[in-house]
């Protein structure tokens, strides 16, 4: 991709803090991120060097930020104190200031399993450690069509039904 | 590829040919001097230095008798060099020693043309007398030795001599050639650049190469190889013991002959003579008194072992110590079965190359792990 | 006459490696040391190492006096060190300083040990009968000490001491204790000094886990342990004793171990922006060791962001790591650590490689540590109201990281001019002796004047007698001790010993007196002390047999307690006795067959060479000819100034070497001591350490000069690289650092307009063909050049290439500031390396997004070429005509690549600056002040004294087969052409005996350890007795 | 009749394996009594003739110790011992005495530890094969 099409600037318009380009990639915020386990999966510093190369249209289509679970953990251990919280946060006020029609792609994937991301994927790991399976909405079939049921009287999902398959 | 030139010759005459070639070489300045054993009646035969041309006849090369090394007079001759070119007429094993003594400084090869002769062995210079008194030639030598008839009644070759796997010389620049080349005719090969130019001026015409010598080698060295590793195992079974083996050298009065001797021993005094080993009476009692008796002298198989570390390595088996020892000790066999053992751990063969650095000069990092079989 | 002026005295604060190596410079400099350490004993982190990198060997003994060898401690530094010019004083605190440059002084707490090693005989059963167990630090609480302990497992004499923190005075240990050394009540002492100049060479504090919260989501379990830990952990003397290595939690072996870089360092959040240097390497070793100690089935991972192997050496070895040893490196951080039931450390990454999260499960977790500097700073600062800089460390010069701003005097090395691997330790020691010795040759002292040194009288030449003296301490020796009478009945008994003296406490005035009474009316004409701690009293035993008239060099000193007790438990006191008698039979036939030897004086031309007019030549020569000694200043070009001085305008740290090198070249001109030689060449050097004879080559010309001269300093710099890639040469858009540093400086470039500038960082660098290192200045290079583009031109779009970002150190602040100021730092894979493409006339860069994963490419208006530092191709030459040898790059190769870094190995060759390896700077002005003192401690008198114990040629034996030339590692040994005999060093010599072994008939030979001397010692081990100390 | 005792000869270099042996003794490692120490400055010093005259006169074994490779105080004096003591032991092998009696070991400064291992070990062994053949002939013999 050719980076004269980039827009250099547009870290201004998203996220203007002295923090930003202080990332140097160093992957903390990957290794213990919950919501870079889900699909496809978050990856915190990616984002950042879209923001930073300003690749505008790569970011507007990118529903990763969205799938961020504020917990957190990259804010309390950057090294850098880049505040990747407070970048996605701002990520998503920019994509929905550029998208008035923009569904949250969360609200899809609450419909589809009743959580905004992947929650018990680490099914494996809960054995290893002897913990008892989550008993999640999503592996409860009548309790999920309930729920979908409901979000369907909600006007963002009834204005919006062909994106939720019905 | 090498040149060769026939020399061929009539009954008795064999000498006389070759003196020709000499002659040639000296008169057409290919060298200035020749190192070569020659004839001197009542002497006997002994390495002479010759230069002028006019004395070369006497020269006789392939007589079985070596009264010293001849690495030794190569040392003497060239350690503080004349600037002089001369052709050196020695045996594979006094070639052999040479290579050694360059690598420990003690030879410069600059000037010198380096001939090796076939050897077919050699007798202790007491039975060489004999030999002659027999009318033994160096022609009838030849004759008879390549058809394996050496002993001559009460006597035969030296013990080195009939366990040598080297009868043709490496490392010459030039080699006379008597080895499977018939009884009429011998034949001088030049191997090197130098070795040509000087058979050039030498005058010879150069031609075919001996057809019959690779093969008559071969067959010689194959004997050879089975009288050594016959001998090697006899003498090692006689020799398993520290005791066993000063029995062997019982004899021993600490005279130091078989160093004066040995072509490889190039220390200009041995340790053993030096101060090192001037005891006080003090120090005699104290042995005495340790097994409430001493044999005097003392330090003997010290000094035999000793000489074995200094020397092993490059010890290329003339036997010159054998022939040295006035108490008639073997020493030879003692040496070569440890030369055979320490060469080989570091595979080295003394005598190879010029190029192959002495084992004790050099070491690796990396090298001998099972010494200590440590890793950190 | 004129009256005698004070002895030059400095303090050096800290005893670590490098404030031993700067004292050990001033001793043999001649001026006395006062060295202290705060700690209870010397060596400082060094003590728990047993392998260093790059060498994964030891060596630190490498770091003694090689000239005045005999005036120092000729042992394992580990057991403990002694120079007759140091005096040490560990478990000491500096309370105080008073006045200043010049005159300082110091109040000094001595801290009480409880334990006098001066009467303690180190029995030990003080620390069996103590009940108290506490967690040894040594071994970094991996084992247990009890309150009366061994600071030091290696140190000799023991060293014993009380923790008073631990101690509950429940006094067993008083009354098992035989001589009375403990005192429970002994209280800390103050004592006050005078001292001309102080050296600060204390170590910082390092990074610790349980003190800081970011450390808190990784110290999770006793598995979890710091780098320093690990070592003890791997150490024969540590907490596994050398065996495999564990899990401290269980003991089982640990097959999976994990490393994580940058602890507590390069953290913007924690206010610790700095790169703490070493840890990379450090880990790096500690990977390859625990394979080579474990086996091929240990897995070995570092976790990293950039892996900063800088130094000389360094890049080869992160390559045998990986390559050889199969060491994994992830460049990744972790967020934590999780210990899983099993007590395993399960660590989730995600490994840019393969671009996937991963979850494993390690055995160990290894931290590597980094240092945390301000609080050690601000406590010197306070102390010696020193100056600290805005980053809170203490003020150096602009141009020295050794001389602390506006306090001449006073000088810091070591850690405290950043973290520091040995060699530059080292380098910065001896740079801070040099300036110390600068200091001090302003002032009014004077050297320790050499006593005069004894020829051997005829009386030492008659047969042997040797009177044998006993030190006794009666208290001392107690229940289980020696029985004197027996003892020398015993010794009477021994052939050639003429008397036996039993001396109460020659240790003691009174005994000493004694002593020197008694053997001053001797017949006899050597002489053997025996007495309890040799290494402790060596020097008053000594001074001892002098004032008695003895030769030094017939005097042997034994331990009589150490070795008759050696492997043996509680022996009674006749079996004491007799295996003493019989030990010392050995001493005798020592001493018995040594010749009467004799300290031997080399004359010194007290002229200095230095091959180089680079900053580091000049400055080496300035620093010489400013202590009054003539030096040549020989330079291959046309002027002075090098690399650095006719390109370099400016440096990121804002240092100028264009105006400095030109400064530098008035001075030069100015002094009368220094001639300078330009357009010439050395063609040949002859000669050894205090007199060399060199022949100059006028270029293009047959002219030629002799020089003659003591000593030489090679500094011979490098110059910025070449190279054909990236189009370099076919487009005036492609250009180096160095020319766009030029360009800007000199207006030549004009970047007020420019749009995109690419770099590309280690352009044909740090790969097995081409520079197989890191040259160490480009990174900084780059981001200086960015920062000047970016200060004309904000708007500028800036993405520098890289592959690991070597901002070691405080330049991590400059990494820093660069990517605040919007510079793009993107990481490329030698693998897959950017390319370049011309499209209409101008370079477009297309390379991997080792992020985002994609192809990128951006048209740069300037593509801007790191292409690293070549060494001079003359260093070829140079090595010719030295004999001294070069790296498989081309740089010159030192004595040893840790301990003697600035050293050749023929004695009075030095080497400074680039001709080294690439460094900054500063680095190469400390190189250059400490090559400089090398040679001054030689070049400073009219003769130096070689050791009495050296290699010797007994002509007449000689038969030139110069084996011995061969063999001998320092080069000490020659064969003159013209007397056509073999000549001896003997200031080179080190009495390795190597010689004496390869020469078959003692043509060469050792004095002092001469066959005759050690085959009577054989004899003496193999007498008929030899049970007869064990018997019964 | 006691058990057999036998005389070992050490030769320890003085930087390295001189310092483990005091280090086992300033530690209160015991290590046996046959172990007859020889402070010699690098384990490179050790000639031939040392070890010969050692096994002359009654040494049931030789051992000699030095630093590993690459600590030598002396850079490279071990690297050059190691060679040499391959050849003494070619040598020793054919006349009855063999490797078990002729050791060289690295033994670091801090390997305390390992050098009374190799002491124990090394006695053991020399338990083991009895009394070397020289035993007591030493002097008589050569």
């Amino acid at each position: 991709m050719d980076l004269t099409g980039s827009i250099k600037d547009l870290w201004k318009d998203i996220y203007n803090t002295g923090d930003l380009h202080h990332c140097f990639n160093c992957s903390t915020c990957l290794s213990g991120c919950p919501a870079s386990q889900g699909d496809p999966p978050l990856l915190v510093r990616n984002l950042a060097r879209k923001v930073i190369l300003g690749l505008e249209e790569q970011l507007l289509d990118d529903d990763t930020p969205w799938a961020c679970v504020s917990c957190s953990k990259c804010e309390e251990m950057c090294p850098m104190d880049v505040k990747p919280f407070e970048m996605i946060l701002a990520i998503r006020q920019w994509q929905s200031a550029n998208d008035e029609t923009r569904v949250p792609p969360s609200i899809v994937e609450i419909y589809k399993r009743g959580y905004t991301q992947a929650v018990g994927v680490n099914a494996e790991l809960r054995d290893k450690l002897g913990l008892p399976q989550l008993k999640t909405i999503t592996n409860n079939p009548e309790q999920l069509e309930l729920f979908r049921a409901m979000l369907m009287k909600t006007p963002v999902v009834s204005a919006n039904d062909y994106m939720f398959g019905g | 590829m090498a040149k060769f030139a026939k020399l061929s010759f009539k009954k008795d005459e064999l000498n006389k040919e070759l003196s020709g070639f000499f002659k040639g070489m000296l008169k057409n300045g290919a060298v200035d001097a020749v190192l070569a054993p020659m004839a001197l009646g009542k002497q006997g035969v002994r390495l002479t230095l010759v230069t002028s041309a006019d004395n070369i006849e006497k020269v006789d090369p392939f007589a079985p008798i070596a009264a010293v090394s001849g690495a030794k007079i190569a040392s003497s001759l060239t350690s503080r060099p004349s600037g002089r070119k001369v052709a050196m007429v020695l045996r594979p094993c006094e070639i052999r020693a040479v290579v050694e003594l360059v690598k420990l400084k003690q030879v410069n090869l600059d000037d010198v043309l380096m001939i090796g002769m076939d050897c077919l062995g050699r007798y202790e210079n007491t039975d060489f007398t004999k030999f002659q008194e027999q009318g033994g030639t160096s022609e009838s030598f030849l004759e008879n030795a390549q058809a394996g008839k050496t002993a001559m009644g009460d006597f035969d070759l030296i013990g080195a001599c009939k366990i040598c796997e080297f009868p043709a010389a490496e490392n010459a620049d030039m080699r006379l050639c008597a080895i499977g080349s018939g009884s009429d005719s011998v034949f001088i090969e030049a191997v090197t650049p130098k070795g040509e130019e000087a058979l050039e001026k030498s005058g010879l015409k150069t031609g075919e190469s001996p057809a019959g010598r690779d093969d008559a080698v071969k067959k010689l060295v194959a004997g050879r190889n089975e009288a050594r590793d016959k001998k090697f195992t006899e003498y090692r079974a006689e020799t398993n013991t520290f005791e066993a083996l000063s029995d062997k050298l019982a004899a021993c009065i600490n005279c130091y002959n078989c160093r004066v001797a040995c072509p490889v021993c190039y220390c200009k005094e041995c340790v053993f003579i030096t101060d090192t080993f001037r005891h006080t009476g003090e120090q005699f009692m104290m042995w005495a008194d340790k097994d409430g008796m001493l044999k005097m002298p003392n330090d003997t198989l010290f000094y035999h072992l000793t000489r074995i570390t200094h020397m092993s390595l490059f010890c290329v088996g003339c036997g010159q110590c054998t022939s040295a020892c006035p108490n008639d000790i073997d020493l030879m066999p003692l040496f070569r079965t440890s030369a055979d053992k320490t060469q080989a751990r570091f595979n080295y063969q003394a005598g190879r190359s010029v190029d192959e650095e002495q084992p004790m000069a050099g070491f690796k990092s990396d090298e001998l792990v099972e010494v200590t079989g440590q890793v950190k | 006459m004129a009256e005698k002026k004070p002895t030059g005295t400095v303090l050096v604060a800290g005893a670590g490696i490098s404030g031993i190596k700067a004292a050990i410079e001033l001793a043999e400099a001649g001026y006395k040391v006062l060295l202290t350490d705060a700690s209870t004993q010397i060596g400082g982190i060094l003590a728990k190492l047993d392998y260093q990198f790059p060498t994964d060997h030891c060596g630190m003994c490498r770091i003694l006096p090689m000239v005045g060898r005999e005036y120092a401690s000729q042992y394992c530094m580990r057991k403990s060190l002694f120079h007759e010019n140091i005096e040490i004083m560990p478990f000491t605190e500096i309370t105080s300083v008073q006045g200043d440059a010049g005159n300082y002084k110091v109040e000094l707490l001595k801290k009480a040990r409880l334990v006098d090693p001066a009467i303690c005989n180190e029995m030990g059963e003080c620390m069996d009968v103590c009940p108290v167990e506490v967690a040894d630090e040594f071994n970094h609480g991996l084992t247990q000490r009890k309150a009366i302990y061994q600071a030091i497992p290696h140190n000799t004499p023991k060293l014993l001491l009380i923790d008073k923190q631990a101690c509950t005075r429940c006094g067993e240990c008083v009354k098992v204790c035989t001589t009375n050394a403990i005192n429970l009540d002994a209280q800390d002492e103050t004592q006050s000094r005078e001292v001309h100049s102080i050296i600060l060479a204390s170590g910082v504090k390092l990074y610790n886990t349980t003190e800081f919260e970011d450390a808190k989501s990784y110290a999770v379990s006793p598995d979890v342990v710091t780098s320093l830990a690990f070592e003890r952990m791997m150490s024969s003397s540590g907490t596994y004793k050398g065996d495999v290595i564990r899990r401290p939690s269980d003991g089982k072996p640990a097959k999976n171990i994990a490393w994580i870089q940058c602890m507590g360092s390069r953290n913007r959040r924690q206010k610790r922006d700095y790169c703490s240097s070493i840890c990379c390497m450090f880990a790096l070793k500690e990977a390859v060791l625990a394979k080579e100690k474990g086996g091929p089935d240990v897995d070995t991972t570092i976790f990293y962001m950039d892996m900063r192997t800088f130094g000389k050496g360094f890049q080869q070895y992160r390559d045998k790591a990986v390559d050889e040893h199969g060491v994994k490196l992830i460049r990744c951080r972790v967020q934590g650590v999780m210990r899983n039931p099993d007590g395993s450390l399960q660590m989730r990454y995600f490994d840019p490689d393969t671009n996937e999260f991963f979850e494993k499960a390690y055995d160990l977790v290894v931290m590597s540590t980094g240092q945390i500097p301000f609080e050690t700073h601000k406590k010197w600062a306070d102390l010696m109201n020193a100056p600290l800089d805005s980053r809170g460390l203490i003020a150096t010069e602009l141009y020295s990281e050794i001389k602390v701003s506006g306090k001449p005097g006073l000088f810091i090395c070591g850690s405290l001019t950043g973290l520091t691997d040995v060699s530059e330790a080292i380098s910065t020691g001896i740079a801070a002796a040099g300036e110390a010795t600068n200091f001090l040759t302003t002032l009014s002292v004077d050297t320790v004047l050499e006593e005069e040194i004894p020829e051997p009288t005829a009386h030492e030449r008659e047969l042997p007698q040797i009177a044998v003296a006993v030190c006794k301490c009666g208290e001392k020796v107690g229940a289980n001790g020696i029985d004197y009478e027996l003892l020398s009945k015993e010794i009477q008994g021994i052939g050639g010993v003429g008397e036996v003296h039993i001396v109460e406490s020659i240790c003691k005035e009174n005994g000493e007196a004694a002593a020197i009474d008694i053997l001053g009316k001797t017949k006899c004409n050597r002489l053997l002390i025996g007495a309890c701690q040799p290494l402790m009293y060596r020097q008053k035993l000594k001074n001892v047999a002098r004032k008695a008239g003895f030769n030094s060099s017939m005097v042997e000193i034994f331990d009589l307690f150490g070795i008759a007790r050696r492997g043996m438990i509680e022996p009674s006191v006749k079996d004491w006795t007799l295996r003493a008698a019989k030990e010392v039979q050995a001493d005798i036939q020592k001493l018995k067959y040594k010749p009467a030897l004799h300290v031997s004086t080399l004359p010194i031309n007290q002229t200095a060479l230095v091959v180089g007019g680079g900053i580091g030549g000049m400055q080496a020569a300035l620093s010489l000819a400013g202590r009054g000694v003539p030096v040549h200043l020989v330079e291959k070009d046309a002027h002075l100034g090098g690399y650095l001085g006719n390109h370099v305008e400016a440096t990121v740290e804002g240092m100028k070497p264009v105006a400095m090198a030109s400064d530098m070249k008035l001075k030069i001109y100015e002094n009368k001591n220094i001639t300078v030689h330009l357009n010439c060449e050395v063609e040949k050097t002859i000669g050894s350490l205090g007199s060399f004879e060199s022949k100059l080559r006028l270029k293009d010309s047959d002219e030629r000069t002799y020089l003659h001269h003591g000593a030489v300093i090679l500094a011979t710099g490098g110059h910025e690289g070449a190279t054909t890639e990236y189009g370099y040469g076919t487009s005036d858009f492609v250009i180096t650092q160095g020319q766009l540093k030029k360009g800007i400086a000199n207006g030549d470039i004009d970047v007020s307009g420019i749009e995109n500038v690419v770099m590309i960082q280690c352009v044909g660098s740090r790969q097995k063909e081409g520079r197989h290192y890191c040259s160490r200045i480009c990174c900084m290079w780059a981001i200086s050049n960015a920062l000047k583009i970016k200060g004309k031109n904000p708007e500028t779009r800036i993405i520098i290439l890289y592959r690991d970002v070597m901002a070691y150190g405080f330049n991590e602040q400059y990494y820093t500031k660069a990517r605040s100021a919007g510079i793009i730092f993107m990481n490329y894979d030698l693998a897959d390396k950017p390319r370049m493409e011309m499209i209409d006339g101008k370079p477009v860069v297309k390379f991997m997004d080792t992020v985002l994963n994609t192809e990128l490419e951006l048209p740069a208006d300037l593509l801007v070429l790191s292409t690293g530092v070549d060494p001079e191709e003359t260093n070829r030459d140079l090595a010719n005509a030295f004999g001294i040898s070069l790296t498989d790059d081309g740089f010159l190769a030192e004595a040893d690549s840790k301990w003697r870094p600035i050293e050749f190995q023929k004695a009075g060759l030095y080497l400074a600056g680039t001709g080294h390896s690439p460094m900054p700077l500063k680095n190469v002005m400390t190189q250059a002040e400490a090559a400089a003192h090398k040679a001054y401690t030689y070049l400073s008198g009219r003769e130096v004294h070689t050791a009495s114990v050296t290699s010797v040629v007994k002509d007449a034996l000689c038969i030139r087969c110069q084996r011995c030339v061969n063999i001998c590692p320092y080069g000490a040994r020659s064969y003159n052409e013209v007397d056509k005999c073999i000549t001896v060093d003997a200031a080179a010599c080190q009495a390795c005996g190597m010689c004496a072994v390869e020469c078959q008939n003692n043509a060469a030979e050792v004095t002092g350890w001469n066959d005759k001397q050690l085959m009577a010692v054989i004899d003496a081990k193999l007498m008929n007795d030899f049970f007869s100390s064990t018997a019964e | 009749m006691s058990e057999f005792e036998p005389k070992i000869v050490a030769f320890f270099c003085n930087w390295c394996t001189f310092t483990a042996a005091d280090l086992a003794g300033t530690s209160r490692l015991s290590y046996p009594p046959n172990i007859k120490i020889i402070r010699v400055m690098c384990s490179g010093m050790v000639d031939p003739k040392y070890v010969l005259k050692a096994f002359l006169n009654g040494a049931d074994g030789v051992l000699i110790g030095g630093c590993w490779p690459g600590d030598c105080h002396y850079i490279n004096g071990n690297l050059k011992a190691r060679r040499r003591v391959a050849l003494v032991t070619e040598l020793l092998k054919q006349y009855g005495i063999g490797e078990e009696r002729f050791w060289l070991r690295w033994i670091a400064a801090s390997e305390g530890n390992m050098l009374k291992e190799v002491a124990d070990e090394m006695t053991a062994k020399l338990k083991q094969l009895g009394p070397s053949p020289l035993q007591n002939k030493g002097q008589m013999v050569v």
